[in-house]
């Protein structure tokens, strides 16, 4: 077995341990932890044991037999783009159990009712990890698809079961939005498989077979944009955004962490994985549209994060726009933009981390996200508010944070391609300075307010789970060589599949006679 | 590594795919010794920051004092660099240290790499020498504020980034002590977060410099496109060889930066706002080294520039507006900092004109850079020291006839005023006539302005000087000036020699240090062909001086000030009063249709995407009540159904069979 | 004359099925009361486990036998197997009688008047309408026939089999008898309707081809084409008889209604067997018989096909019926499976049995289920109801939420694994836009799957929430095969699979 | 010899048949419509015998009448018992089952 399967079965066999053993919550929060820290020991030896300059794309290679009928095997490897959300994945889940140790009774008592079981909870989180560390393991189109909706289920019940406000509303959305996606993919899917036997004599969805597979236009265009779809609905980008806010909004801190921080990714990850790799004519073809819309999704995000009232929802629209910036990276094949936008993913997600579980903290102080609820909490809590700018200029993508790397790296990879594009784009840093710091004004500064005089500060469990994700940002921000050195090879064997080259400097043009 | 910097500095090739964790390397040869603690420099400040941020309460007791010894150390160590530097040969006065690669992708890396040569020293000097003092004076100045503490953390993490930023080798390492000076004004701006003004104030200048960066982020792309590199070296030495067109979008970008970060027309609307911040804070940033950010950027990047007249003539202008623009909000205005903030971006639009004249000019621009760190530090604090004394009391009309009450203060500010007024033989009268006389050179009408706006500096200080220390008494009843405590005094003291003697030291009458000679091999300079002798512009400056100075005087000095600021008053000083209404014109142009725009935004997110959703779900909802209906319950509409699906299947049939 | 010689082994399934029920209605008449019951339902299970050895025995047979009559391949075995597990498991929901205080799901007497007083005193006596057993036989022997029928006539008949016992059994219910009797009788009169229909069509095929049985239909289809407006006209008619049996839309109109009249064992029957059976029939007629016409039908089929998926999702949203909301999503299913008929091909064949194996046994469990959520007066199948059921009764939620998520297609459960081959084969039978219009309608089709969850889980239990009663081994046993079957079918389809691909070919 | 015109009148019948199920509101009648619509097929099949000259078709007709008696008892039965729950034959009044 190899050891990614084994990463993946720890949570899982943790999720059913939690759930179906009887045990008082104390206990399974305690159990889901320990299990959360063991996926985490395992990634950390894949970290180390996996080599960057290997010569074959994917590494740990398990490759056993599951339904040899349907052309699909239980098919697990790994590459660095792969690695690099393996780490968000496990770092996080530990981090989120113990930020989120009370999310279930702050909601409930939002909710003034019982959620049935809190163990419950904590087992989904597990069997979210679980599928998540599928997700991004599966080399077998099949598997993958199956990973891809299964964890609907996990995440809708934390969601609709834990959550508050209008949390079956939010949850049915987000169920109906990815799932409409996921049969879209489905009917790609088949397509898929009917082109493979016509190829291999014989079903076979094992992806780096299907990567020599030669797919003719029209199907590339067709299998290409049902994957998209499904990916663009995850991930998630204008105009099929609005389960995010939504979901993000009524779910708990935990749930709204994993939900955007690691699930989101699934789409971004499914185009580097799936629609690049698979179906490069139709992926470069249509390119264009797609980055036309991710700017959009960037500016659209930001514009309307600017004018939210409710700060979850706020994080939801930040991360619109934050993955208008990784679907551009990824779309305009460039190594700068796509590493950039793979760097991406792991700040987006830490960076949202922070602010969702900051969100969280205030609303486990008041019972409420609401911005206007809020004011003056600098002082009285100070270490909270200061906790929060920060949290909020990892988002601003301040030079010294792991986003600023990639960021600059998304838009530098950009200007290479679409000048004009990655030009515009830039004026996006504006407005994120823009949404942070009038949030963080609304809600922290001022003059003391009897409303939130009572708000007391951080205690020491909330403000050292920060520690490590602090720490993490900046020093990826100074020093991003550990991920780059797992990124970068990664990135070339994409590039290599789409077929793209990065457009050579201009004076090397002139000075060598140009070097085509 | 490029040939040009080969030749600056003796330096060998550094093996840039090397990836190793911080590890000093000296890229001279020959270059061991005092070099080898360069890193330091950034190290102490960062590391003072890093440990009074996480100390918290603990560190309440010793926190300051820790602060001023991060910034005090430095300030030795770059003395010790530049004795270093001088006993170097011209030639090789650039030194490189790598310490590890920083962004690597595909051919873009930008290492973490930083570089000493003439010009970045200089600022060094400034920055930890001016920060330095500054740390002290606030030792006394922040004595009771209980934030004391952090208030240390955040000017040491300001020197660290404003280090970084003058030391970083290339531009992308530039961005983030860039960035790094905008954090920390933010923070210190907004110190007291609790005053909304405050937090406003912060808040906006933080988001107008983001416009800036945005020119410097394009630069930098450009760069990447034009050059594959945007290390300060490769990127110099290819500069030549690229067409005039990128070099002026570049050069443009790069003022666009330089606009925001330094003040200056558009842009400036920051900085008077800036002024809610505690007083050490507005001398140390918004006066003496972070503003002037703007200007070390051009100079730095004068290679790009001199292959942008475009571009240069621009930077003229935009320095030219800003010169007067300043000057005139400054003669305008009541409360002290702001007043003297107007001075300061007059000031830089003066180091702005001076880079706007290229090689002519670059070196005026530096060194009145420096004289102006100086004095108008020294300015500031004075002013610190009445707010403090006048319990933080800051428009100038509740002052007057302090200068018996607080002797140290007058004095001190009497020496900032003769350094900035440009009476000879004090700072300006270096500075400023050396870049009038190259600004007259290259134009007549450039040359006039500035010798019309030296006059108008004459004209702020001295009404501040009269309406502060001099006339009636104008207190507020509860006020009982006093002196301020020793820590605050030294500093001014010690800038205040800096204001009188700054200019000969420069120019090499004391000591034997020529910043002209000292900056050449890095700035280049070319000596400006004057048609008239040299004397004969001092002479007008001097002249048009004292007709400021005597003017003013007689209108503050010799007439009672009033209480309340006069209404009926000409539009020029409604104008300054109003900042030129460059607030209004951004709230109406830019604020507004924003806020329209997202509130509009918002709506049709809801409304419009959201609801075309709820839309499409309601209408399948729609049709499948609608459909439920045929449910009747009566068998024979049933049979009824059936037999029209009879008849459809027939029809199919038929039409299939047909095609 | 020669006599066809009689193919014994190969027709014992049926011979013992139909045997049994004859016995069945001799115990009826001579054994005594008390005992009746228990001798039907060995009778009964039995006969079903006899038949299902025998069906097994049998496989690998490929042959046509009884002169031509009757065909015993791979496909007929393979669906006269799952008919006799459905009929297994539907026949343990039969038996259960702890669920209802007063009884099991059928009237003391069916023949007593609703609300009279001779129907209490039979409650109150206890008796137990018995004939349930037999009447159920005979429907299970009917529908073995009717999936391994070779020739029109023979069809006919077993489609009558199949049909007549469930017309009684729809009007039989213990509880809202009213209901029952109106479904009986709307079962009754459309089901005749229908089947006069297949019979007309099969007069006109006759009169085309001169024989009724498949395999000449067939080599005259080949042979010589003319008179194509007589064999349409035939292939019309005779698919609205088959087309209603698996009520594909718009003949589905009875299925509500009926479905949420009948007692629920007798439901889970008909929407679970009679589904596998119908179209068992329906792929042998269409592949064996007018396989060579296939150009001709298959866009009917498209039609249809997206009609009943459409549709049926689409009804589906507006329900507050559970019982009928399954009805509806049932019709959906019909129309993915008409999916598979359409797309002619051996991949299509298999994966429309294993999504009929895993569909019927699933559905046998939800109504399972759902027979245990009751009020005072009996099952509780408004939506209301079902609120905050997951709090009450967690493994009755869970479960149910199960056999939702496997008819919505979420992998990991049998019906994704189903959905999917399906899919795949109909793309491969070239159709692409076909199956894109198919997710459509499942992505539709969850949303009201999502929502009983959401009903279940996500809203606190009001007093309306009825109870969940415990039931016998009987129907736990029927709930848990279901479960079983299609978490296992989800995970590991290979075998059953690799059953349906060899068994994937028709005798002709 | 030529069994279009047997055909034709069968196809009447069955319409007639089909007709009746769809106006008729009394069960009894739907029920004979329906009887009606078998026997058109049992005159086609008939018919189509003689066409083909083989005895299928007169088998058959023997056979759907069989099948016929015992539909006639299954829903003679339904009937009955409806009949004697509400006092009334018509298919429509009992229509509680709907929507």
């Amino acid at each position: 077995m190899s050891i990614l399967t084994l990463m993946g079965l720890i949570p899982l066999v943790g999720a059913i341990i939690v759930g179906f053993l009887p045990m008082k919550p104390s206990q399974a929060k305690t159990v889901a932890l320990i299990f959360a820290l063991g996926a985490m020991a395992v990634a950390i030896i894949v970290g180390f044991t996996y080599d960057p300059s290997s010569a074959d794309p994917f590494q740990f290679v398990e490759n056993t037999e599951w339904i040899p009928a349907l052309g699909t095997s239980f098919s697990v490897g790994i590459d660095g783009i792969g690695l690099i959300l393996i780490f968000l994945t496990t770092g996080l889940v530990p981090i989120v159990i113990i930020a989120g140790w009370r999310d279930v009774e702050d909601a409930e008592a939002v909710n003034k009712t019982k959620s049935g079981s809190v163990k419950g909870y904590f087992a989904l989180m597990l069997a979210l990890e679980a599928l998540t560390i599928g997700i991004f393991i599966s080399l077998d189109v099949f598997l993958f698809y199956v990973f891809f909706e299964v964890i609907l289920i996990p995440v809708y019940f934390m969601i609709g079961r834990y959550g508050t406000g209008r949390r079956s509303y939010a949850a049915v959305k987000f169920m109906i939005y990815s799932f409409l996606g996921g049969m879209v993919m489905l009917a790609g899917l088949a397509g898929l498989w009917f082109l493979s036997i016509e190829a291999f004599d014989g079903p076979n969805l094992y992806l780096p077979d299907l990567l020599a597979m030669e797919i003719d236009p029209t199907w590339q265009t067709w299998l290409f944009w049902s994957f998209f779809i499904a990916f663009a609905i995850k991930a998630p980008m204008w105009p099929v955004h609005t389960w995010l806010p939504d979901a993000s909004g009524s779910a708990t801190p935990g749930t709204a962490v994993l939900l955007i921080a690691v699930l989101d990714k699934i789409g971004t990850f499914g185009m580097l994985r799936l629609c690049l790799p698979l179906f490069p004519d139709a992926a470069q073809q249509f390119a264009p549209i797609i980055v036309a819309f991710a700017v959009i999704s960037i500016f659209y995000g930001a514009l309307v994060a600017i004018g939210q009232t409710d700060m979850k929802r706020l994080f939801g629209y930040i991360s619109i726009s934050h993955f208008g910036f990784i679907v551009l990276g990824i779309f305009v094949f460039t190594t700068q933009a796509q590493s950039g936008a793979t760097f991406y993913m792991l700040g987006h997600g830490l960076s949202v981390a922070l602010l969702v579980l900051m969100a969280g903290y205030l609303m486990r102080r008041k019972g409420s996200t609401q911005i206007d609820d809020y004011g003056g909490v600098v002082t009285v809590a100070p270490v909270l508010a200061g906790l929060f700018l920060v949290a909020g200029l990892v988002n601003v993508a301040l030079p010294g944070m792991l986003t600023f790397v990639s960021e600059f790296l998304v838009l530098v990879g950009t200007f290479e391609r679409y000048p004009w594009v990655g030009a515009f784009a830039t004026l996006a840093i504006v407005l994120a300075a823009l949404y942070i710091l009038l949030l963080y004004q609304r809600v922290m500064t001022g003059p003391k307010r009897e409303s939130t005089a009572g708000i007391k500060d951080l205690n020491l469990r909330e403000r050292w789970i920060m520690a490590p994700l602090v720490l993490a940002v900046i020093f990826l921000g100074f020093y991003p060589a550990p991920m780059l050195d797992i990124i970068n090879p990664a990135v070339d064997n994409t590039m290599e599949w789409v077929g793209a080259t990065d457009p050579p400097p201009t004076i090397a043009d002139a000075t060598e006679g140009g070097n085509q | 590594m490029s040939t040009a910097l080969m030749s600056l500095a003796t330096s060998g090739d550094i093996p840039s795919d090397t990836v190793e964790p911080i590890l000093t390397q000296i890229t001279a040869s020959d270059a061991g010794g005092i070099f080898e603690f360069m890193w330091l420099l950034l190290a102490l400040p960062a590391f003072g920051a890093a440990v009074l941020f996480v100390a918290g309460r603990r560190s309440n007791a010793w926190g300051h004092l820790l602060g001023v010894l991060m910034a005090v150390i430095p300030a030795g160590l770059a003395i010790w660099l530049l004795v270093a530097l001088m006993g170097r040969p011209e030639e090789s006065r650039t030194i490189t240290q790598h310490f590890w690669d920083w962004t690597f992708v595909g051919t873009f890396n930008a290492e973490f790499a930083i570089r000493l040569d003439p010009l970045s020293i200089v600022f060094v000097l400034l920055i930890t020498i001016v920060g330095g003092l500054i740390h002290i004076y606030s030792v006394g100045y922040m004595a009771e504020d209980p934030g004391r503490r952090l208030f240390f953390a955040m000017l040491n993490l300001f020197l660290a980034a404003m280090l970084l930023l003058v030391l970083a080798d290339n531009y992308l390492l530039l961005y983030l002590g860039w960035e790094g000076v905008g954090l920390a004004s933010y923070l210190l701006v907004g110190f007291w977060q609790y005053k909304d003004v405050a937090a406003v104030a912060a808040k906006k200048a933080f988001v107008m410099n983001r416009i800036g960066d945005v020119g410097l982020s394009i630069a930098i792309m450009l760069m990447f496109v034009t050059f594959g590199s945007v290390t300060f070296g490769d990127v110099f030495a290819a500069a030549p060889e690229a067409d005039s067109t990128t070099m002026t979008l570049i050069g443009l970008a790069l003022l666009l930066a330089a606009t925001g970060k330094s003040a200056q027309y558009p842009l400036q609307a920051w900085l008077l706002d800036a002024m809610e911040g505690p007083t050490p804070v507005s001398a140390l940033i918004h006066a003496a080294t972070m503003v002037t950010a703007g200007v070390y950027l051009i100079v730095r990047s004068n290679a790009i520039f001199d292959q942008a007249p475009v571009a240069l003539n621009v930077v003229l202008a935009v320095g030219l507006v800003t010169m007067i623009a300043g000057a005139w909000i400054g003669c305008a205005q009541d409360e002290l900092k702001k007043a003297l903030a107007g001075s300061t971006m007059s000031q830089i639009g003066y180091m702005f004109v001076a880079a706007g004249l290229g090689p002519a000019g670059y070196v005026f621009a530096i060194f009145h850079l420096v004289m102006h760190g100086m004095f108008k530090a020294d300015l500031f604090l004075g002013s610190g020291s009445v707010m403090h004394a006048m319990n933080e009391e800051r428009n100038m009309r509740f002052y007057g006839a302090l200068r018996g009450v607080m002797i140290v203060t007058w004095i001190t500010f009497i020496c900032g005023f003769l350094g900035i007024s440009g009476l000879p033989p004090f700072d300006s009268a270096f500075s400023k006539d050396d870049i009038i006389a190259a600004a007259t050179s290259q134009n007549w009408f450039a040359g006039a302005v500035t010798i019309f706006a030296a006059g108008l500096t004459a004209t702020y200080m001295t009404r501040m000087m009269a309406m502060t220390f001099f006339g009636k008494a104008r207190w507020h009843d509860d006020a009982h000036p006093h002196e301020s405590p020793q820590t605050m005094l030294w500093p001014m003291i010690i800038l205040s020699f800096g204001a009188i003697f700054g200019g000969l030291f420069a120019v090499g009458v004391i000591g034997d240090l020529n910043i002209l000679e000292w900056l050449k091999p890095v700035t280049g300079y070319e000596e400006a062909a004057l048609e008239v002798p040299h004397w004969s512009l001092e002479v007008i400056t001097f002249v048009v001086v004292i007709i400021g100075i005597v003017l003013t005087w007689m209108q503050f000095g010799m007439r009672d000030v009033p209480q309340a600021a006069p209404q009926h008053v000409t539009v020029l000083t409604k104008a300054g009063r109003e900042e030129l209404y460059t607030n209004t014109w951004h709230e109406e142009l830019l604020m507004r249709p924003g806020q329209h725009l997202t509130r509009w935004l918002v709506w049709f997110d809801n409304k419009g995407i959201d609801g075309a959703v709820r839309g499409i779900a309601s209408g399948i909802m729609g049709i499948g009540t609608g459909l439920t209906r045929t449910q009747t319950g009566y068998s024979r509409r049933y049979a009824l159904v059936m037999v029209g699906g009879f008849l459809l299947l027939v029809a199919v049939f038929f039409l299939a069979w047909w095609f | 004359m020669t006599f066809p010689e009689i193919a014994w082994v190969q027709l014992t399934p049926v011979i013992i099925m139909l045997g049994a029920a004859a016995i069945g209605v001799l115990v009826e008449a001579f054994a005594p009361r008390t005992s009746r019951r228990p001798i039907q339902m060995f009778l009964t299970f039995a006969a079903l486990i006899a038949a299902f050895v025998m069906v097994v025995i049998n496989a690998g047979t490929f042959e046509v036998i009884m002169d031509g009559a009757m065909a015993v391949d791979g496909p007929a075995l393979f669906l006269q197997g799952s008919i006799l597990l459905i009929g297994m498991v539907a026949a343990l929901l039969i038996s259960e009688r702890t669920i209802d205080p007063s009884g099991d799901a059928f009237a003391a007497r069916a023949s007593a008047m609703p609300g009279s007083l001779d129907e209490r005193q039979f409650t109150a006596r206890g008796y137990l309408q018995t004939e349930v057993w037999p009447l159920f036989m005979f429907s299970v022997g009917g529908m073995l026939v009717f999936v391994a029928a070779n020739d029109l006539l023979v069809m006919f008949v077993a489609l009558e089999i199949m049909s007549l016992p469930l017309y009684l059994l729809a009007g039989m219910a213990r509880r809202r008898r009213l209901l029952s009797q109106e479904a009986a009788l709307k079962y009754f009169v459309l089901g005749a309707f229908s089947s006069a229909f297949f019979l007309f069509g099969t007069a006109l095929l006759y009169g085309y081809s001169g024989t009724v049985s498949f395999t000449g239909i067939q080599a005259h289809i080949t042979a010589q084409p003319q008179m194509l407006g007589l064999l349409l006209a035939g292939i019309a008619f005779l698919v609205v008889g088959l087309l209603f049996k698996v009520s594909a839309v718009p003949f589905h109109a009875w299925a509500p209604d009926v479905y949420q009249g009948s007692p629920t064992p007798i439901t889970a029957f008909m929407a679970a067997a009679v589904k596998v059976a119908a179209f068992g029939a329906m792929l042998r007629v269409m592949y064996v018989a007018l396989g060579g016409a296939v150009w001709d039908w298959r866009p009917v089929f498209w039609v249809i096909a997206a009609l009943t998926f459409f549709v049926g999702s689409i009804i589906a949203l507006a329900q507050t019926d559970i019982k009928r909301m399954l009805a509806y999503s049932s019709i959906a299913h019909a129309g993915f499976l008409l999916l598979g008929v359409a797309s002619v091909s051996r991949e299509a064949l298999a994966a429309t049995m294993f999504y009929l194996v895993t569909y019927g046994l699933a559905t046998v469990g939800a109504f399972g289920l759902i027979s245990l959520v009751r009020n005072e007066s009996g099952e509780a199948t408004s939506l209301d109801a079902w609120r905050g059921i997951g709090k009450k009764s967690p493994a009755v939620a869970g479960a149910f939420s199960l056999f939702l998520l496997s008819f919505a297609g979420i992998p990991l459960t049998a019906g994704f694994v189903g959905k999917f081959s399906i899919f795949a084969s109909a793309a491969a039978a070239g159709s692409v836009w076909l199956v894109f219009l198919a997710v459509l309608a499942s992505a539709i089709a969850a949303f009201f799957y999502v929502r009983v969850i959401v009903v279940m889980y996500f809203s606190e239990p009001t007093e309306k929430t009825a109870d969940v009663v415990m039931p016998s081994w009987a129907t736990t046993g029927a709930i848990v095969v279901g479960v079983a079957v299609t978490i296992a079918l989800g995970v590991f389809p290979q075998p059953v699979l690799d059953l349906a691909m060899s068994a994937n070919i028709f005798v002709h | 010899m030529d069994p279009v015109a047997y055909v034709i009148l069968a196809t009447i019948l069955f319409c007639i048949g089909a007709v009746g199920v769809l106006v008729r509101r009394n069960a009894i009648v739907v029920f004979m419509s329906v009887e009606m619509m078998l026997n058109a097929c049992n005159l086609t099949f008939v018919a189509f015998a003689q066409m083909h000259g083989n005895l299928d078709g007169q088998m058959i007709a023997f056979f759907v009448m069989i099948v016929a008696a015992a539909e006639v008892v299954v829903g003679l039965a339904i009937i009955m018992t409806i009949f004697r729950t509400r006092r009334s034959a018509s298919i429509d009044e009992p229509s509680l089952l709907r929507n």
